[in-house]
Formats: C-alpha cells, structure tokens, sequence
C-alpha cells in the first residue's frame, strides 16, 4: 500500500473524527447537522478509496445528501431547534 | 398376649348394679368423711356423717314446677350416666369375674375418654340454664379442665406403654406380685403427673374456681336443684370413686378384695384433700400454666423414659 | 487501509453512540445515530477490502476471467447499500416523530416524554 | 453527569468488544466461496457487468425488495403521522419572499437535467457504479431542488403514490414472473440475458432496478413533500 | 402447494396496491386487506396442512434460481409453517378487530399492516441472516408506525423510544453480520451452523454482537421498557399481534441464532430468558394497568420460551412439542386477552368487572388464564410437564425451580385479576362492547381449545380431553342455560353413576376415597337443591373438581395424577371463588395449591428420571440420593392440600367465606385428596431419610402441631364457620399424624378419619351454613337460643360434637380408638405429647359451637326465624344417620381395607374383626356393647328426670334474677363473646399469626422489589437505551469474558 493512500486514509479519518467530535459537541443542532453530514462525505471519499464507488455513490447521495435536507426541513419546522 | 376376654352375659346385669351401689354408698361417707376431716382441719365441727343422705333423700323427693327445656335435663343425666359408666367399663375388683362389670366393652381407651363423657353433658344443661354465669363458670371448667387431662393422659399413655397393652385387666395383672411392682414405684413419674392431675379434677382447692362460690353467687351447679340437684350429688358421690378405682386400678396395684379398694380409694382421695386445705384458690389460667409447667413436663418424661 | 478505515468505524459508531445517548435533545439524538450509522457502513465495507483489488465491477480491465483474482468481496458493499437505505428509512421516521413530538408537547427533550413507565 | 459517566463506561465496555473483534481480524487474501461464486458465476449466469448490482437486484433481491418496503413503509408512516390530528397545511398560505430570479430560472433548467441523469444512473446499474438507489436519490434530489425554488409547490401526491405503487407493483410482479418463469423469485433470467456489458443485458436487472429508481425516487420525494407541507411553527 | 413466497409477494403486493387507490375511499382496501391477509393465511395454513396431516418433509424455497449460499433462501417447515399460520390468522383477525380505526386512519394504515405481517413471516421462512435484519427492520419500522394506530396519544412516545433503541439494535446486528461473515464466508444460516462459528477466527465475538441483538428484540430484562411502554398505549390489537407474532416470529430468530451459535450459547439463552421470566413476572405484581401487565406477562412468556430454546439440547425431539405448546398457549391466550381489553372501557385491571355482565365474556377470560398459566387440558400444562421432566432428569433443577416460581407468580397475579373481574363492582358502561370484537376474542377461545385437543392428542399421556369425567364436567358449561334444579339432578346422577360403573375396579382403599368424593359429594349436592334460577358457574367449576377428584383415585401414572390433581385445584378454585367475600382466600388457596402442585410436578419429574410414562408405582424404585427429595416435595405438596401448618393459612377463609353447600364439599371432600396423595406416597415410598432425618418423622411433628394449632386457632373464633375450618386443619392434622405412624392402625385411623371428618364437617358446614342463611350472620355471639327455633340443625350440630370430640359411643371414638393403639407401637413419642394436648382442645370449641349458638338466650331480632330450609336439612339427617351407623358396625367401611392394608405391613397390627367386638394386640373395643349400656344408663335417667318433672313448665326467658337484677336484654344473659377467655390468657401466645405474619412478609417483600425495581423503567427512551447496551455488556462480561 503506497504511503500516499496510508497518509489521504489518515486525513480523512482525522476529518471525519473531527466532524463527528464536533457533532456531539456543537453548541447549534444546526452546525452537528451539517458535521454529520461532512462525517457522511468524508466517508463516502473513504469508500472510493476502499474500492467501492457504488457504496461511495449511495453515501453522498443519502448519506449525506438527503438525510442532511431531511434535518433541515425538521429543523426549520421546530422553530430553530435550539438546545432545550 | 391378652387374657380371655371375659363375655357378656346376664348376669353381669344385677353384678353391675351391686356394684355401684356399694360404691355409691361407699363415696357417700366417704365424701362426708372428707368435709368433716377438712372441717376439721380448719377447726371448724364439720356435717354429720350421714347430712349427704338426708340431703340426697329431701332432694330425691322435691318437686320443681319449672323447667328450662329438655337440654337443661342432660345435664345431670349426662353426668351420671358418665359417672355410672365410667365405674361400669372398669373392672373394679382384680380377679373377680362378678365384679369386672362391663370392662369387656371397652379398654382404658373407653375409660379415658368417658371421663369427658359428663363434663360434656354437664356443659351443655348448664348453658341451657339461661345463666350467663353459668356459662362463665362452664368456660373456666372445660379450660381448666383440658388442661388437667393432659398430664393424665400421658400417664395413662405411658403406663399402656409400659405394660403394652390397653386393657386394664392386664395392667392390674402385671402390678400383682408385691408392692414393689406398682406402677407408683416402676413409673414414678406417670404416677406424678396423673396425681397432679387428679388434684385438678376433684373440683377442690387449689383447683375450685369452676364452682366458685365466692366470686360467682350462682355457679353451674347452683342452677339445679330438686331431682336435678339429687342426681348431680349421686354423681359427686360416684365419680371420684369411680376415677380413683382408675387410678388404683394403673397405679396402686389395683384391688384384690373390696376392703383393699376401700383403703386404697380412701388414701388416694386425701391427698386431694390434703392438697385442697393447704392451697389457695388458682385463677383458671393459672392452673393451666400450672398444668402445663409442673404436670405435663412429668408426663413427657413418663411417656419418653418407658 | 482497512485497518483505519475499520478503526474509523468504530470510533465513529462509539462516539455516535455516546452523543446519542447523553444528549437530551432528540434531533441531537438522532444525527448522532446518523453519525454512528456512517461508521457501521464504514466498518462493514472495510471488512471486504482487500488488498491490490478493485472494485466488483467487470470491464475491460477486469475481464470475467479474471475476476476472481482482482475484484473485492462485493458482498458487503451490498449489504452496506440495503444498510444506508434502510438507515435513512428510521432516520426520517425518527425526525417525523421528533416533529410530531414537538407539535404535541412544545419540546424536543426526550427525558419530558415520559408518561409511559414502570 | 453520573449518566454521561455510565454511558462513558458502558461504551468503554462496547469498545472493548470492538476492539476484540479489530484484534481477532484478519484481512482475507482469497475471496470466500460466497464471493469467489459470484466472482465466477455472475458475468455468465445474469450478463450483469456489477457485480454489487447483480448481487443487490438478484442474487440478494429479497433484500432490496424489503428495502425498498422500508422506504414504502417509512413515507407511508410519515404520511400517515404527520395527517393525524394535525392542522395540517394551509398554514403556509402566508406570504414567503420568493426566491432569487437565478435560481429559479436555474432550478427549472437543471431538473429536467437531474432527472435525466437520475434515469442515467440507474438504467445503467448493471453496468457502472450506481443503480436504482442512486438514481432515486439524484430524482430526489430534483424534487428537493423544487421545494427549495418553490415551498408553496405542490407535487402531486396521486402521481408520487402512483409511481411510488406501481413500481413496487412490477417490482413484485418481477419477482412473481421470476417464480413462474425462471428459477425461482427475482430469478432475472425471464428476460435473456443478452450481451455482457450491453445496456439491455443482464436480463430483468436493468428492468428492476428502474423501477427500484422511480420507487425509490418517489420515495424520497413523498418523504420530503410530506415534511415540506407540514405546518412552520 | 403454493410457494411461501407467494406469502411476501402477496402482502407486498398488497400493500403496494393499496397505494394505488384513492386516499378516500375505505371499503375496498379494507376488503383487499382482509383478502390479502386471508390469503397468505391459507397459504400457511395449506403448508402446515401438508406437513401435520400428510406429514411432508420441510421445503427449501429457492430465491433467484440459485442455490444458496449464494442466494437468499426460505426455509418452510412444520414449525415454520405454524407460527406463519399464527401470525397471519392472528393479523387477519386484528384486521377484523380494528376494522374502525382502519376505516379512520385509511389505506396507509392497512399497507403498514399488511407490510407488518409479510416481514414477520419473513422472519420466520428466512434462512439469511441479513436477510432476516431486512425483515426485522420492517417489523421495527413497522411497528413504530402501528403503534401510533392507538387513540391513546402516549404512544407517539412508546413509538420514539422503539426506534431509538431499534437503532442501537441494529448497529450491534449489522456488525455482527458482517465479522460472521468474514468468519465463515457465508450469510446462509445452515451454512453459518455448519461452520462452527465459536471455533474460527473472531466467529464467537461476532456471533455475540448478533446472538444479542436478537435477543434484545425479545425484550429481555431488563432491556425492555420500551415493549412494555408499546403495550400499554398501543392499539390493543396491534399489542395482540405484537405480543403474539412478533413474540413468536422473533424468538424463532433467536432459536436459528442458536443454531448457529450451537450448544455452547444454550446456557446463555437459558440464563437470559430465566431472569426475564422471573423479573417481569414480578414486576407484573404490581401492575394495575391491564395492558401493561399483559405486557409484562408477554414478556415473561417469551423469556420462558427462550429458557426452552436453551434447552434444546436436553429436549431431543420434544423440543417442539414443548416449545410449541408454551408458544401456542402464550400466542392464543395474549391475543385473546387483548382482544378482550379492547372491550373493557376503562384501563384498571378491576375495570375488567364490566365483563360479567356477559357471562360468555368470563369464560373467554377463564379460558385464556388457563392456557396462559398452563392448566390442564391446555397445551401449556402437557408442555409444562414435559419440560419439567426433561429439565429434572438432567438434572437441571435449580431451573425447574425457577420456572416454577416464575408461573407460580404469575398464575398469581393472573387469578388475582380473575378475582376482580368475579367480586369487583363493575363500573357502569364499564363495556364497550362490538359484537365483531367479541367475536375476535371468542374465535380465540375456540382456537384454545381446539389447540387443547390437538395437544392432548400428540402427547404421549393420553388426551386429557378425551377423560369422561372431564368431558361430563365441561358439559355443563353449554347447559348453563338450564335451571340449577334440573342441572343438579344431572350433577347428582352423573356422580353415581359413574361410582356404580366404576365401583368394581377399586381397590379397598380407593373404594373408600371414592365412596367420600362420588356418592359423599352427591349427597352434598342435594343441598343445591335449595338454590333457585339458574346459578350460573356453579356446576361447570364444581363438576370440574369431582372430575379432577374422579380421575384422581384411578390415576395409574404420574402424568394422570398430575392432570387430575390440577383439575381439582382449578376447579375447586373456582368454586371457592363464588362465596360472597371470599376472593382474596380463594387467591390465596390457589396460590398455595399450585404452589403445592409444582412441587408435585417436581417432585414427579425428579422420580422420573427421564422415563416417559411414570407410574405412580414406580414411585417404590425411585433410586438414591433422589428418593428422600422427591418424597420430600411430594408431601409437602399433598400437605398444602390438607393444609398442614405453615402451608395452613388459605384454609380458614377459603372454607368460610365459601357458599353454603360449598364449604361442605371442599371441607369434607377436597381435603381428602391430599390424603390421597400422602397414602399413595407413603404406600409406594414408605421411609425416607434425608440428611439422617426419618422424613416420617418429620411429617408426624407436622401432624401434631397442625393438630394443635388448628384446635387452639378454632377456639378462639367468632366467626362459626371459620371455627369449623380451623378444626379441619386440626382434623386433617390428626390424620397426617396417623399416615407418618407408618404402622397399619395409623393408616386405619387416617381412614377413619377421612370418612368421619367427611360425615361430620359436612354435616357442620351444612347446619352452620344454614344458620347462618337464616340469621344473615356467622358471628356465634350474635346467634343463641336458636334450639327451639331450628331443632333438626341442632341434633345435627349436636350429634356431630360429640362425634367428633371423640366421646365415646359415636364413631370418633373409634378414631381416637384406633389412635391409641396406633402410637403403642409407634417409634417417636414427643409428638404424641402434642396430640394429647390436641385432643381436649377439640372439646372445646365445640362446646362453644353448639352452646353459642343454639343454648342461652334468645336475641330478639331472631325470634321470628325458621329452621334452616329443607334441602339443607335433609343431607344433615342423612349424615345422622350414617355416623349412627358407622359408629356401630365400622367395620362396613374399615374390614376390607384393614386386611388390603395387612399388604403394605407384613401383616403385623391388623384387627381383629370377629364377633362384635374389635381387638387389636393391645385392646379392644365393642362399639355395639358400648352403645347399648350408654344408651340404656342414659335412657333410663333421662326418662326418670322428664317423668318426676312431667307438670314442670318451661322458664319464660328472662323470668331470673341474677346479682338483684332481672335482665331485660338476652346479650346480657348470654356470655358468648371471647369464650374461653382464660385459655388465651395462658396459650394466646401461641396463637399469633406467625405463619401468616411469615406468608404476607414474602408477599409483600415480593410486592415492594417490584415496586421500587419497577422505577427503573423510568420511561424515558434514552434510559432503556442505556439499559439495552448495559444488557449487552453484562452479557458479554457473563460469557464472554476470558473467551478468545
């Protein structure tokens, strides 16, 4: 395995652990909806690398596509969904 | 192992009745004797010998107009009837076949449970009486008597026990042969517990508060009179007797001859006595703890030790 | 390769999990499963990585023939398809919920949504 | 925080489960006879160039056809949720500010062109990357991109129920045919299975995974409509 | 043959065409609905068909025209098969049952249902694990949506903890899928099973994570508060289907995890579903919501089938058998119960008396209790059993003893609820009553009892359904319409008849039992006579118990003993039950009487070793170091019938506060049956040592204290007809103590006693019982006088004193007879002290009975009352007469069974019976001698008393004085209250209730874990969340802990 994928694997994982941090810890549901749905893209990238483009394909478009736009549109209806 | 059984037949009938009419007259003086010697004792003179029958006979000719129903009759009917049986299914003189009665209708099973046999009666013609006292005093009877019982039968248990067998005849058969061979001196401590509770079942002090004369005016008894009250004196006359031949019969080697039941009955019946003038007067469940402390444990110890 | 991107799944379900279950907000709750959901995809395709391969697809450069020896295991990206679809089937049950719940009691606090006990 | 604290400890307890299993596993060198199967018997038994798809439309068709129910379920629910003892809509009748002039004219440029890449991406499941789920989710997409331009739009939910039944409809009646015809349900082979790596190969594969498509697309699309019509409050 | 796929198309195809039709209309989807449910049940019910009757071979069904592994496949076999028919039928018929929150919630309900119903029969064909996490998520989603059908709008709730904890579920499901694949390189279950996943590479933590998510899906304890929330707000025929097939969909999952797992991962499955089943039957004592409750019970129930499903192993091929018929009898019961909540208006459990007022409504909740407790004929009590006997012949007892415990609970807390529904005042409008519900419900009933049958017909006992005696008593259930005069004319002649027909086949000893239990209890029954209208339950639960009683005596093995045994509990149950204030006493007899049997179940299972058909003579083989314990729990078990002390305190309130003509019958007659029992062990085991200890002897000291304590309890009474029961304990007392004698004159007085205490507290109960009919009182204070008002119930009372304090010449002189020549030869004497105590206690409550009641004085609000009716009277003077008789010539009853019982004893002991009179070795007795010199002394007084007062004239009442004053009142002339005052004053301490003071103290310590336990569910979904994962890791710590 070349160290160019050990090194983009690594970054990504840092990404994604970050993005999940912040989703646990973020202040506004807005801001962990949105990390989520960076973990998800993260990991869609991930899938590629893993040699799976038809997984990667499904995670962007669902993963992090939809179910983000599905927060939002609760979010919004819940009149800003702040921390209560 | 047992004897022959001795049969029925005819002539045990008129045998039967000389029997208790010896006994009746027997416990007559006797019972007379008692109070003037307990008269005595408190320095007091005490009835004539003979007052019983003139009272028997006054009372044995009343009449009375009112009655309370035929469950008051049982009483005193019972109460002899217990009285006279008791006497009856007991052999009364050993070795005589004219003077073991009716003693092959039953063992010292029937003799142990026809005790109750007037109590019970007696009960049940005195609640009919309309008393409340009388009922009082029949509680503190059956009470205090139940608790009596117990140590009585455990020694009559042990006793069976000893000589293996219920039939009196035969305890009396094994105690012949010398003093020594009483149950008194082979089974002490059954003898120890069915004397104690004999003292309860004499209806005299300590052991009294059943007829209470002082704290109830009008105790079970008091309710009868005339023929009523007659026959219960018969009774009184007849049951001790025929409870201490029982005695006699498992403990004291039983009787040969009449002269040797006599003086037997008559010592057994002072200790009563005897106990009666020294002793105040218990409460009813001081007796039974009294029964249950002092008596029953003996007649454990009987029953364990055979 | 394999080995981070399973350790990722891991940590990524864990962490999911702890947000899910301490944040009290439900909608929190349910975009950390979402989070925890990514990393069990993630887990599951990284177990049918295999070295030097390619993906399960025949071309011209991997013909029938050699498909044996130069594809992955296709079968947990399969099953990691039904997954991420069957995710997002309770994600949006959940979220209509949520926002069910909210209409009816005014909050988002599950730790409120407590007739029911005992 | 004593619960924060227990639920730190019991997810220690589960990572060290993780941990045991990332410990005890080892990378496979060979594909395992489930997969070597596959990897043989996929090009010539079903014509399908993806393989995942080949797996996912057919050989594991079940599982796609109750995933696609979860989908059918979970809007059917939300539908069925959000309609009960709700005031439902009409609230929106105030007024919004409309959207820029760009993205509208841009959104009305672009969805004829996402739904056709939509339609792309899972006609030529069997062949590239992509599929039916896909698909749905770019056509998805499209109806989001609506909703964005236009919150007062309203799709029409007898089409959306309409695509959304009969596609499960063929879907299942595939999988019938499949019984009746062929080897068993969702046996693709009761269509020929025609020239590897043709666009009409594969058998019924292309045909399913169309439907599972516009299934899946009108899905998504009557989950976002439904939450789009519900009341701002 | 239709192929079980055709099952899922059908539902999904359905469903998806539902979404093709107008949102508005209703009729026709609910028509395809039905339609649609209709078919996929009979395409199961045609496969179940196939296999049960024409006996195929179970089917693989291949997906994709592939072979698995490499294709998902279905697997449809007998077991398959039936719970598919379950779960269909049963969604058909919620369908049916919701037809109007249908028709409200429209066509996207009926697809979510019918969605519901395919993916649970996905479930079951199944044979992919990931196939089977698609399903399950269905079911999931599924059920979050059917919850919210409910009008209770709590569920909005239940539904979003569901899925939070679901989620949880499926990340642990997912992960383990996919390290099991890696391990074995394959999904197929066969395939997984065939590869020993505990042996490879990480296979045995895999199969952890998926095992336990699996099981988490069972609600196991305590990760469950989330289905039990559902319970409670769902939908109550949604809770049906969630209860019943999801229950039985999933634990099938569980069980083709287990083949996967192998036998390594039973015990863990055992451990998991023991807890469960205790724990929530606990909890469930506490619960005053009907739903939750059921909830709980569901459950419980399925932890108990999971604890079967690790018992596989040890159950070869009964494991279906067994399985099935806790399944079955778990499925039919919840569902109906459910059904039948919907019909109830209100959600306290006592609300649940609204269904009295449509008696067929209360037999459907009968039915449903049985086969949910296991009762016989149900199928649950023939799985019981079975399971009982596998489980002791390995030697797996601590698990029996669990799951014992665990039913007794339950069977607790279910009666409880019965009880309500019998005595509680029912609210008005309490019912909400459809008639298309009730049919749903009754439907269920019929499915029971078909179910009891069919069980009973594969067991391999025999089918309890196809005794006589039984089917007799179940007759009166449809002629309850009849008038009660006519029904107990039937009652009667059916008892003698049957005695007559059978009569030649008993032995000495079971002629005797017989003769007590048929004719006795006929002779009884004419007391009914005296009820008017149509005395609806009455004969259906009496005749239940003389069926069990029947059945009893001629039990050859330990299976029918058992099933006759359990009858007659029931039976007798719900007798008791019918007393005007009687239902926490009938609670507790059958709580003590079940309890009683498990440990006759146990104690049967453990003799048995195994054996299949056991028969009670066997019982003489058992082998060391079995054999002292199993005589153990059987005698305990029969002394809990005869109400021995510490297992005593049901007795006095279920005998008193029974019906008039009850208390003779389970008085005189059902205490018999423990002694039955106790001969019949005593027969086959004889002496038994445990731990040194002659177990004989132990049951002497049992006896003689229950001897004493029941008399000295019985004196101090108030109450007549409690006095009369707290004699029993002392009566049965005597009677256990002759039976440990273990010498031929002990066994002769137990006899004695039994047709002596059957004549006479018969003969009691009836005269009290008509006493207290007419004086509207049981308090003996209140009564007096009564002598000249009731004459006949007087001699009868009298008569019976003095027959049963043992004063001779009536017959319980014999006994005490009999007794005394018994203990001659007996070994222990220290217990024998207790009993002579015992004796003169006896005396005197009956003293007060008669003078209490029926001497003294007079009250004035009973001057105007009559003797006690006709029908009542009539038995009593015929038991006059028979104590008359039985005391002169005993030897009618005893002969025969003194020399049967010269057998058992070498002949040593027996009587001597020639002429007139009776002698044994040590004395003898002449009953006729005896009565004849009584009665001539006694007549002869009597006659000469009445004859020299013959002019007397009766005392008017208050014409006394007494300490100068004439009373005006007959309270005060009648000492009647605290009788025996003095005796409580030296033996009250005695007395205390510490048995029962013992009894209330586990109830209540049971009671309160359960209260404070419960608040664990605290109802918030994160909370069970948290729960589920610490399950997880105790399970893993417990299991997994050290393993590779």
């Amino acid at each position: 395995m070349s160290m160019v994928l050990i090194a983009i694997a690594t970054l990504l994982t840092i990404a994604m652990i970050g993005a999940a941090w912040v989703t646990i810890r973020a202040k506004k549901v807005a801001t962990a909806m949105l990390a989520a749905g960076l973990v998800s893209l993260f990991a869609s990238v991930m899938f590629l690398f893993l040699a799976a483009p038809d997984v990667a394909m499904t995670e962007a478009a669902i993963g992090s596509g939809l179910t983000t736009f599905l927060f939002f549109f609760v979010l919004g209806r819940v009149r800003g969904g702040s921390d209560d | 192992m047992m004897e022959a059984l001795v049969e029925f037949n005819w002539m045990r009938i008129p045998w039967a009745l000389l029997t208790v009419f010896i006994v009746f007259n027997y416990g007559f003086l006797m019972t007379a004797l008692i109070q003037k010697i307990a008269a005595r004792v408190g320095r007091r003179h005490g009835i004539p010998i003979w007052q019983n029958y003139i009272d028997l006979i006054k009372n044995y000719a009343l009449r009375t107009s009112i009655t309370h129903g035929v469950m008051f009759y049982l009483g005193p009917v019972f109460r002899l009837s217990g009285g006279v049986g008791l006497l009856l299914f007991v052999p009364t003189i050993y070795g005589s076949d004219m003077f073991s009665n009716f003693s092959f209708a039953g063992d010292l099973i029937l003799a142990l449970y026809f005790v109750f046999f007037g109590t019970l009666g007696m009960a049940l013609g005195a609640a009919e009486s309309g008393h409340p006292y009388s009922a009082i005093g029949i509680t503190r009877g059956l009470s205090q008597m139940t608790a009596a019982e117990l140590p009585f039968a455990l020694a009559v248990f042990a006793v069976a026990l000893q000589y293996q067998t219920l039939s009196i005849t035969d305890i009396v058969a094994a105690q012949q042969g010398g003093v020594l061979n009483w149950t008194l001196f082979t089974n002490p401590f059954a003898v120890a517990a069915a004397m104690m509770s004999f003292l309860g079942s004499m209806m005299r002090p300590p052991f009294d508060v059943v007829l209470a004369p002082q704290e109830i005016p009008i105790g079970p008894p008091t309710e009868y009179h005339s023929s009523f009250l007659a026959m219960m004196q018969t009774n009184r006359a007849l049951f001790p007797i025929a409870k201490i031949v029982v005695y006699m019969n498992l403990f004291f080697g039983g009787a040969a001859s009449w002269p040797v039941l006599f003086l037997k009955v008559f010592l057994i019946y002072m200790v009563s006595a005897f106990v009666g003038v020294v002793f105040p007067r218990f409460r009813v469940e001081q007796s039974i703890r009294w029964f249950l402390i002092w008596a029953v444990p003996l007649g454990i110890l009987a029953v364990v030790l055979v | 390769m394999d080995w981070i991107a399973m350790a990722t799944g891991f940590i990524l379900i864990l962490m999911g999990l702890y947000g899910a279950l301490t944040e009290r907000n439900i909608l929190r709750i349910i975009v950390s499963f979402t989070v925890a959901n990514t990393g069990v995809n993630l887990v599951l395709v990284a177990v049918g990585y295999m070295h030097g391969r390619t993906a399960p697809i025949l071309d011209k450069t991997v013909p029938v023939a050699e498909a044996v020896a130069r594809i992955i295991d296709p079968v947990p990206q399969a099953l990691v398809l039904t997954a991420i679809v069957i995710g997002l089937g309770v994600t949006a049950m959940m979220l209509t919920y949520a926002y069910k719940l909210y209409e009816e009691k005014g909050t988002l606090d599950v730790s409120k949504c407590r007739d029911l006990k005992w | 925080m004593i619960r924060n604290f227990a639920v730190f400890l019991l997810l220690l307890g589960l990572g060290a489960i993780f941990l045991h299993l990332l410990d005890g596993y080892v990378p496979a060198s060979e594909l395992n006879q489930t997969a070597r199967y596959y990897a043989e018997h996929t090009a010539q038994d079903l014509g399908a160039a993806n393989i995942v798809t080949a797996i996912i439309v057919t050989y594991r068709g079940l599982d796609t056809l109750g995933e696609v129910t979860v989908l059918f379920l979970a809007s059917t629910i939300i539908g069925m949720v959000l309609a009960q003892g709700s005031k439902r809509q009409r609230a929106l009748q105030r007024k919004l500010p409309a959207s820029g002039e760009l993205l509208t004219t841009g959104s009305r440029l672009l969805v004829p062109l996402i739904l056709l890449f939509g339609a792309y991406v899972f006609v030529n499941g069997h062949l590239t990357p992509g599929g039916g789920f896909q698909g749905g989710a770019i056509i998805a997409s499209a109806a989001l991109l609506v909703l964005l331009t236009d919150p007062l739009k309203r799709f029409s939910h007898k089409l959306i129920a309409l695509v959304e039944s009969i596609s499960g409809l063929v879907f299942v009646g595939v999988g019938v045919l499949g019984m009746l015809l062929a080897g068993g349900f969702l046996d693709n082979r009761i269509l020929p299975t025609g020239e590897f790596g043709a666009l009409f190969s594969a058998g019924a594969i292309p045909l399913i995974y169309s439907f599972v498509g516009l299934k899946v697309g009108a899905e998504f699309t009557s989950m976002l409509t439904n939450l789009a019509e519900t009341e701002k409050s | 043959m239709v192929s079980p796929m055709y099952i899922i198309a059908a539902g999904l195809g359905g469903a998806f065409l539902l979404g093709l039709l107008p949102n508005k209309w209703r009729t026709i989807p609910y028509a395809i609905t039905l339609a649609i449910l209709g078919i996929m049940a009979w395409i199961a019910g045609s496969w179940l068909y196939a296999f049960a009757v024409q006996g195929a071979a179970s089917v693989e069904i291949f997906t994709a025209g592939t072979q698995p592994p490499f294709a998902i496949n279905f697997r449809v076999g007998l077991a398959e098969a039936s719970l598919a028919l379950l779960t269909t039928l049963v969604g058909l018929h919620s369908a049916l049952y919701m037809k109007d929150t249908l028709f409200k919630q429209g066509r996207q309900a009926m697809a979510v249902l019918l969605i519901f119903i395919m993916a649970l029969c996905g479930v079951i064909f199944t044979r992919d694990v990931f196939n089977l996490f698609v399903f399950m998520e269905l079911v999931v989603i599924a059920t979050a949506g059917l919850v919210l059908l409910s009008a209770d709008r709590r569920a909005l709730g239940a539904g979003i903890k569901y899925l939070i904890v679901s989620q949880l579920v499926s990340i642990l499901l997912l992960v383990g899928i996919i390290f099991l694949y890696h391990a074995t390189g394959t999904l197929n279950i066969d395939d997984m099973a065939a590869a020993q996943v505990n042996l490879l590479q990480g296979g045995a933590m895999a199969f952890f994570l998926l095992f336990v998510a699996v099981l988490a899906e069972l609600k196991p304890f305590p990760a469950n508060g989330w289905g039990l929330d559902i319970y409670e707000s769902a939908h109550p025929a949604f809770s049906a289907i969630f209860s019943t097939a999801t229950g039985g969909a999933t634990i099938y999952a569980a069980d083709k995890m287990l083949q996967i797992g192998g036998a390594e991962w039973l015990p863990a499955a055992t451990a998991i579903g023991i807890v469960t089943f205790v724990a929530a039957n606990i909890f469930a004592l506490v619960q005053n919501n009907d739903r939750r409750l059921l909830g709980y019970s569901s459950v419980a129930q399925i932890g108990l089938l999971l604890t079967v499903a690790g018992q596989r192993d040890i159950l070869g091929d009964a494991y279906y058998y067994v399985a099935g018929g806790i399944l079955l009898a778990h499925a039919v019961s919840k569902a109906g119960l459910f059904w039948l909540s919907g019909l109830v208006a209100q959600r306290e459990l006592t609300d649940w008396a609204a269904l009295r007022s449509q008696p067929v409504l209360v037999f459907a909740f009968a039915t449903f209790l049985a086969l949910l407790v296991g009762l016989p004929p149900f199928p649950g009590f023939y799985a019981k059993w079975d399971l009982a006997h596998h489980l002791a012949a390995e030697g797996r007892l601590w698990l029996l003893g669990l799951i014992l415990f665990g039913a007794l609970v339950e069977a607790a807390y279910l009666f409880r609820w019965f009880g309500y529904v019998i005595k509680r005042e029912a609210r008005e409008n309490g019912l909400a009553w459809q008639s298309v519900k009730a049919d749903v419900a009754f439907s269920a009933v019929i499915v029971a009892w078909l179910l009891a049958y069919l069980w009973g017909h594969l067991s391999g006992h025999g089918n309890l359904l196809h005794a006589v005696p039984l089917l007799f008593a179940l007759l009166f259930l449809p002629l309850d319409w009849l008038p009660a005069k006519l029904k107990n004319v039937l009652a009667i002649s059916g008892l003698l008849y049957w005695f007559y027909l059978n009569y030649p086949s008993y032995d000495p000893l079971q002629l005797i039992f017989a003769a007590v239990m048929l004719p006795g209890g006929a002779l009884i029954l004419l007391a009914s006579f005296q009820t008017q209208k149509r005395r609806v339950g009455f004969y259906p639960a009496a005749m239940l118990m003389f069926a069990g009683l029947a059945m009893l005596i001629v039990a050859k093995s330990s299976f029918d003993f058992f099933a006759a045994w359990e009858l007659l509990t029931v039976g007798s149950y719900f007798l008791i039950l019918r007393g005007k204030h009687s239902e926490p006493h009938a609670l507790s007899y059958l709580v003590f009487s079940l309890g009683g049997a498990f440990l006759i179940l146990a104690g049967f299972a453990i003799a048995a070793q195994g054996a299949p058909d056991f028969k009670l003579a066997a019982l003489a083989q058992v082998a060391q170091p079995y054999a002292p314990w199993v005589f153990a729990m059987l005698a305990i078990g029969f002394m809990t019938k005869t109400a021995a002390v510490g297992v005593h305190i049901w007795l006095p309130g279920a005998h008193a506060e029974a019906e008039t003509d009850v208390s003779p019958m389970v008085s005189g007659i059902l205490l018999k049956a423990g002694l039955f029992g106790l001969f019949m062990l005593l027969i086959t085991m004889g002496k038994q040592q445990l731990y040194g200890v002659e177990l004989t002897y132990v049951m002497l000291w049992i006896g003689a204290i229950s001897a004493l304590i029941g008399n000295l309890m019985a004196i101090f009474q108030e109450d007549a007809k409690r006095l009369l029961a707290y004699s029993s304990i002392g009566q049965m007392g005597y009677a256990v103590f002759g039976l440990a004698l273990m010498n031929h004159l002990g066994w002769l007085m137990a006899l004695m006693f039994v047709i002596n205490h059957y004549i006479y507290k018969s003969m009691l109960f009836l005269s009290v019982g008509g006493i207290a009919k007419r004086t509207g009182t049981r308090l003996m204070y209140r009564m007096g006088g009564l002598i000249t008002l009731m004459p006949l119930s007087f001699i009868a009372v009298m008569i019976g004193i003095i027959a049963m304090s043992g004063v001779p010449p009536l017959s319980g002189f014999g006994g005490r007879w009999i007794f005394y020549n018994a203990i001659m030869t007996a070994e222990y004497r220290l217990p024998m002290v207790i009993v002579f105590l015992a004796g003169p206690i006896a005396f005197l409550y009956l003293f007060r009975l008669i003078h209490t009641i029926f001497l003294g004085q007079l009250k004035d609000e009973m001057r105007k009352i009559k003797e006690a009716p006709f029908w009542i009277v009539l038995p009593q003077m015929i038991f006059v007469v028979a104590l008359m008789v039985f005391a002169l010539v005993p030897g009618l009853a005893l002969r025969k069974v003194d020399l049967y019982m010269t057998q058992f004893f070498a002949g040593n002991g027996h009587l001597n019976w020639e002429g007139l009179t009776i002698s044994s070795d040590f004395g003898y007795w002449n009953p006729v001698a005896i009565m004849v010199i009584i009665g001539v002394i006694f007549m002869t007084l009597f006659l000469w008393l009445l004859f020299v007062n013959r002019k007397a004239q009766p005392v008017k009442q208050f014409n006394i004085v007494f300490s100068g004053e004439r009373p005006f009142r007959p309270e005060t002339t009648h000492f009647a209250w605290n009788f025996f005052a003095p005796y409580r004053k030296a033996l009250g301490f005695l007395t205390q209730p510490l048995v029962t003071i013992f009894w209330e103290t586990v109830s209540e310590l049971l009671h309160s874990a359960a209260d404070i336990l419960r608040r664990f569910y605290t109802g918030n979904g994160q909370t069970y969340a948290i729960h589920l994962l610490g399950f997880v890791i105790i399970v893993y710590m417990l299991w997994m802990g050290g393993k590779p």
